[in-house]
């Protein structure tokens, strides 16, 4: 089996079979992960790729069970959510099966490599952005950040580890916060007629709110459809996340709604899979030696003032 | 008028007790002599019919008679076009038609007043006058729907008719089989139809309204209308009709007329023992 | 007295909720701002509801019509992106992106109609055919993501509307009755108007009543149904064109999602009864609305959302059940 | 011939399929591991649709299913983890959460039943209440996310079963026919008997086919068509409970959703007619086989997912059209 | 047996033709005495029937007659418990017994052979054997249902009463009215009943089979069952029953037995001429 040859190194140049299995591209930064993974199927054309995408937990087990029935040597799996995704994970790791963990992460360390990114620094930056924007200064050796008021609604993603450490350590630089008022937390599940539909019922609720950390700009889209729908535009602006192009673009041409974003690539779905290729190529027992088993992307502010740098008109995302 | 409602029934009942049929069914009419209306010739229906034919002439009765399942409302359904005609041929006025639907039917003015009311003959959920306007809802458009008009007409069928229903826009079901039979009639007889198709059209009724329908019959008869009838009922046949068409597994018989009809005549035919 | 619940429960339900809602939250609720809104949030919905009261009333059911919505936005949005890339102007690709959204839902609901009248094939088995085939049909034109508006003031229209000066938010700005919301009026009257005054809508009644002494009734049933369903799929295509305006973009995985349960909710609860042969267009309405009611006044009193489901159970069935036995329902 | 295809047109199209996925992809997909594969993915959605049978047959529908699987899944894991807390041990913790699971199904499909039989409203609009009140239920038990189970043994219940040591997969491990799996096959087995051997199955045969004779007949109609919604409620029970385990957590938004179209799919596929009366087991199972082997074949021949919603369809419509006029459907 | 069946339709042709009644009806019975099997006083179901009582003996054939929306078949339904009766009460064998649904009535043995085959009767969809064994399915249990069994006893019952069914195992819709009849009335007496009510048993059904129904009814009432006959054809109750008990809009206005059976009597009664 493939699985043995694997890990003996690949001395005949034999050719890999690599899954990967990602969520389907229900919204605006899922489509960039489909798309960048077909993008990096192209520049390995030596390794037999199945990529399938799902819907549903039931669907990406059954398409993990699939790739295992034909042989893969290693997976990259991006989880639709993380907990029912875990045992599988785990099973098909027993089975000998190289596993890179891309995203959002097993409850479980079942993963050879894991790639993610920084969601507590996500998480952090973001809501710091938010609170001085609303009035936080920062203490002197800038450790912490506190004065911060005024009415905030959050928006939260699909139930899964990154949306639990982006939330968590969101809140914890809110809490030093407490002049700011949350006035309401719902989920948007990361997409745009969620978000617009939570926020639509927010905002009759809420005659006055002052920002929206939208975490997401799929979501940020989605409320803004809202806020223009109560004829409410004018008096709210909003962090969202990703790094969306149009919303960069907004960014750096200084829209008052989106006075800064944040970065979250899509395109470290190929990372997994260039790393997936390079554990195989030299042999996995061997590359595991000296791999970091977590790797973390950290994440950058997006303002008027760097947003050039972040600007790629031609990407999908 | 319950009174006049009891003494109809009172004189029914001695009616029928003495069996004085020439009382009970309207006078005999003459035979009808003169160019054909309907002619069907070779008709077949996959399964029920085989080479039927038949003919009525404008104001005759016609009686089609033979046992339950012989074929007879295969044979005029497909008339209609509510059924396919395997075979045959169809003869309007001399003119050969072709009649796909009930539509191309009621267009060339040939109704079927179905034996199953509750089945094909009447929406019983819906209203008096939703039922009796509903073929000829063409004629109530110009180009909307005119409920007042639809209405004053049902209103003029129910009094026509005699249909005994308090609220014309209560469901049918709610009426009594003789009232519901009536309102399907008045449903066809509000298309103008020159030849009528009556299938049982006594079945589930009671003997007041029996009586009713057969005059009916006889006054639509009398002024032009061709009438065919189905029945099951030999006395009903005998009583009302001038020429019968006796059929047997699907085949026609025989054919009566005059004296010749008889119970025993068409029983015999019927059975087949005689032709 | 049971009479009056029977025919007219669903507006007893309507008021009630109102009155809570006041007592809850104030007189403010029901300013015309509010009012406007509540109509705003439920006009997608609400046309495909109008459209779904016609099939049922046939003694059928639609459960195609959420994905039909992605597929109708789908070619809306690639109808606009195609013709503004052909240097077409905003309002010309526009309006060939709606006339491409509406005929799109035409074929669709059409299809539905052929292989359920010629086909003779169960309603329900054909459009949960539907559900998977145009949803399919949607994610292979979209790529499996979105596809979004090249077109700026196409998502402009989606916010675009008759302004109403009399009237302000809490912001102090004029309410907007938007093009959609006029859409779904428009839709519910014409429909009311096709229901009551056209021979179609008298043979739609008479097809779900009785199909069978329909066709003995010299109807054209399978016209007649083919009809009803093109329609539907026409508001679907309508209300399809609105929505991919207010995103300026198409979510081909998810827009529509559940639009079927939602329509059917509203339409039985109006009090159209899912035998057929009856239904009313108003109490269609007043469903939608109360649905949006239910949602909206779970946020504005905190509740969570999630209980949001079990309320509307609820009122499904105390709907349906007051409404039993009388003349529009089972 | 039409009469052969009428009844064993399924059985055709599955082996239709298996002839192009062998041409495709070689022998290989006769493995027993890719047949015993094929078997243990579609389990859940199996014992789901082995119960949508009854249902069917008695004329009725289940539309709950998907949100009834949320439900039953949250209570189980929350059984699960209360009493892992009460340090009982592991399996007596599982056997709790499995009797909880059933026990949660049984209730909600005989509170269906109830509602249908008693209080008289169509099915359809009684589990499409279900379809949102379960699972609002569901989601306010878990607080709308997700529930995690605090028992390691339950997720790996969710994977063990019998290893056949005669076959080995293509990594060259043992097989395992998985718990749920042999489930599934006891639930369709069970049925089969139910509906052969016992006389509610033939009540339920006779209710699905003429309700008021079959009250006539001196057949209590109410209480056979509770108990088959009893008993669709514990074989979701069943399934969810399985599904728990095999995710060792309960997503309560997400998981089971479309269920109820999957199931009703197959049933329909396997040539049960929604006019009730008629029924079979085998085809129910044979229907979800060709399901779970269109997607499965979409993934190995490398064809976009997006198509399979359109094949799916093609499938359900060319099942149905060639079963037609069969005793079996309508 | 084709040359039987022909030879059977002539004679019947010519019994009908010749209107020889006691040959086409069974000889006509003694009237019984002792003591009453089922006895209903008071009997009222809201809408159709009011105080309306009746008793048949063992071995009683009893004619209910009354026009069409008399309240018979309501009568019927209520005493099988398929209706509620708002009213009266119901005696067996001098014992006074609750029936709340036909399960109950089928367990004190009193069965009831409905008017519409289609909607209530029978299962048409379903096989003969399905429809022959349901009303007794219970007795095909141990705790199994044999299919054997109940094709043996289904295959008994098509010989006992001549079922004209080429396969036990096609549905019912596709036999004829008569043998239709003859499977609704197998079904009961599997549950073997002391008491059988048969409403319009003959509606539909060819004259070949009216007269086969004829005489099982005898033959079941000489073998000790009390039959009640609803029926809306007056020559059939003159014919079989040796009591008739007419009904007029939900109340009973008399009973004839012996001599004053006649149709005349019975119509005057049904239109409330005479009591
Ligand atoms: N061989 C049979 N197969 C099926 N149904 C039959 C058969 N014989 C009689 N019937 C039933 O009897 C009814 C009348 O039969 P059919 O319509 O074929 O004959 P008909 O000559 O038109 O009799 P009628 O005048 O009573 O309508 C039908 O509704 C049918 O259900
Ligand atoms: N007033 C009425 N309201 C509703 N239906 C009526 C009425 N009168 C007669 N009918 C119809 O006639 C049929 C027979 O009526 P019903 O059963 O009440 O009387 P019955 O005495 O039992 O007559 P039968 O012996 O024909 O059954 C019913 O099926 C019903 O549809
Ligand atoms: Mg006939
Ligand atoms: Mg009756």
């Amino acid at each position: 089996g493939g699985a043995a040859t694997a890990n003996n190194g690949n001395p005949q140049g034999k050719r890999f079979k690599i899954g990967v299995s990602i969520p389907a591209a229900d919204h605006g930064w899922t489509a960039g992960v489909n798309w960048w993974a077909k993008q990096a199927k192209e520049l390995y054309p030596n390794v037999d790729w199945v990529i399938d995408d799902a819907k549903s937990p039931d669907e990406q087990i059954a398409d993990l069970q699939n790739m295992q029935s034909q042989g893969v040597d290693a997976l990259v799996i991006l989880c639709t959510e993380s907990a029912p995704i875990t045992p599988i994970a785990k099973k098909l790791h027993d089975a000998g099966i190289m596993i890179v963990n891309v995203d959002r992460g097993f409850t479980e360390p079942v993963a050879d490599v894991f790639i993610e990114g920084d969601n507590k620094s996500f998480g952090r930056k973001s809501a710091e952005y938010v609170a001085e924007r609303m009035g936080g200064t920062w203490d002197k050796d800038h450790t912490t950040l506190s004065g911060a008021h005024g009415n905030l609604v959050i928006l939260r993603g699909i139930s899964c580890t990154v949306d639990d450490d982006r939330f968590n350590a969101g809140m914890a630089v809110f809490r030093k916060n407490p002049k700011i008022n949350i006035v309401s937390v719902q989920r948007g599940e990361w997409n745009r007629e969620t978000a617009d539909k939570a926020m639509q019922n927010i905002l009759t609720a809420n005659p006055k709110i002052d920002a929206i950390w939208a975490q997401d700009d799929d979501m940020a889209l989605g409320a803004e459809n809202a806020l223009k729908a109560a004829g409410r535009e004018g008096e709210v602006w909003m962090l969202g996340g990703a790094g969306m192009k149009d919303i960069v673009k907004r960014v750096m041409d200084g829209d008052k709604m989106f006075p800064a974003d944040i970065t979250y690539p899509p395109s470290m779905i190929a990372q997994g899979m260039a790393q997936a290729v390079s554990i195989l190529q030299v042999g996995k027992d061997k590359a595991l030696q000296f791999v970091p088993k977590h790797m973390m992307l950290d994440v950058d502010l997006i303002t008027p003032d760097n947003a050039q740098k972040y600007y790629f008109p031609d990407s999908i995302y | 008028t319950k009174e006049k409602g009891d003494f109809d029934q009172v004189e029914l009942a001695r009616m029928m007790v003495g069996r004085e049929i020439g009382d009970f069914y309207p006078p005999k009419r003459a035979q009808r002599s003169g160019e054909p209306l309907l002619e069907v010739k070779g008709a077949s229906v996959a399964g029920f019919v085989q080479d039927a034919g038949l003919v009525v002439r404008p104001g005759e009765i016609v009686g089609l008679a033979g046992l339950i399942g012989s074929g007879r409302s295969e044979l005029a359904e497909a008339i209609v076009g509510a059924r396919k005609l395997s075979n045959g041929t169809v003869t309007l006025e001399g003119k050969k038609v072709n009649i796909n639907s009930v539509k191309d039917a009621l267009r060339l003015g040939i109704a079927y007043v179905s034996e199953d009311r509750k089945g094909t003959g009447l929406h019983v959920d819906l209203d008096v006058v939703a039922n009796t306007t509903l073929a000829n809802l063409r004629a109530y458009c110009h180009p909307l729907v005119s409920a007042k008009l639809q209405a004053k007409r049902t209103e003029e069928w129910k009094r026509d008719l005699d249909i005994r229903a308090g609220d014309l826009r209560a469901d049918v079901t709610f009426l009594s089989g003789g009232n519901q039979q009536k309102v399907a009639v008045a449903k066809w007889l509000d298309t103008k139809p020159r030849v009528l198709i009556l299938d049982e059209p006594t079945r589930g009724v009671d003997v007041g309204a029996k009586r009713e329908i057969y005059n009916l019959i006889q006054r639509l008869a009398d002024e032009g209308m061709a009438c065919i009838v189905i029945s099951s009922e030999l006395p009903e046949i005998v009583g009302v009709c001038e020429r019968v068409i006796v059929m047997r597994e699907g085949r026609v018989m025989g054919e009566l007329t005059g004296d010749e009809i008889s119970e025993e005549n068409i029983m015999l035919r019927a059975a087949g023992v005689a032709a | 007295m049971k009479k009056f619940f029977q025919d007219y429960g669903v507006l007893v339900a309507l008021l009630l909720l109102v009155v809570i809602d006041v007592i809850a939250n104030g007189w403010g609720v029901l300013s015309a701002g509010n009012i406007i809104l509540l109509f705003n949030q439920n006009a997608y919905v609400g046309m495909v509801a109008v459209g779904m009261t016609f099939v049922i009333m046939t003694a059928g059911i639609d459960l195609s019509v959420g994905s039909m919505v992605a597929l109708c936005g789908a070619v809306a949005v690639l109808a606009l992106n195609k013709e503004a890339g052909n240097h077409a102007s905003d309002s010309t690709a526009i309006f060939i992106a709606c006339l491409a959204s509406l005929g799109t839902g035409a074929v669709a609901g059409a299809l539905n109609g052929v292989a359920i009248a010629y086909g003779k094939v169960a309603p329900f088995i054909v459009t949960l055919a539907g559900l998977a085939g145009f949803r399919s049909i949607a994610l292979v034109l979209g790529g499996s993501g979105e596809i979004r508006s090249q077109v700026t003031s196409f998502g402009d229209l989606g916010f675009g509307g008759i302004k109403v000066g009399l009237f302000h938010n809490a912001s102090g700005l004029p309410i907007t009755i938007y093009w959609s919301l006029i859409a779904f009026i428009g839709t519910a009257l014409i429909a009311s108007f096709i229901l009551n005054y056209t021979r179609f809508g008298r043979y739609m009644i008479a097809v779900g009543s009785n199909e069978r002494a329909a066709n003995y009734s010299a109807i054209n049933t399978q016209t007649v149904k083919v009809a009803a369903y093109t329609l539907i799929g026409v508001m679907v295509g309508l209300a399809a064109f609105f929505n991919a305006a207010r995103m300026n973009s198409v979510g081909t995985g998810s827009v529509g999602s559940f639009y079927e349960l939602d329509a059917i909710a509203a339409v039985v609860i109006g009090g159209t009864s899912l035998r057929g042969g009856k239904g009313r267009i108003w109490g269609t309405v007043v469903g939608v609305v109360l649905l949006t009611l239910i949602s909206n006044m779970m946020t504005t009193l905190n509740i969570d959302t999630n209980w949001q489901g079990l309320v509307r159970a609820a009122v499904i069935l105390i709907a349906v059940l007051l409404q039993r036995g009388s003349k529009a329902n089972e």
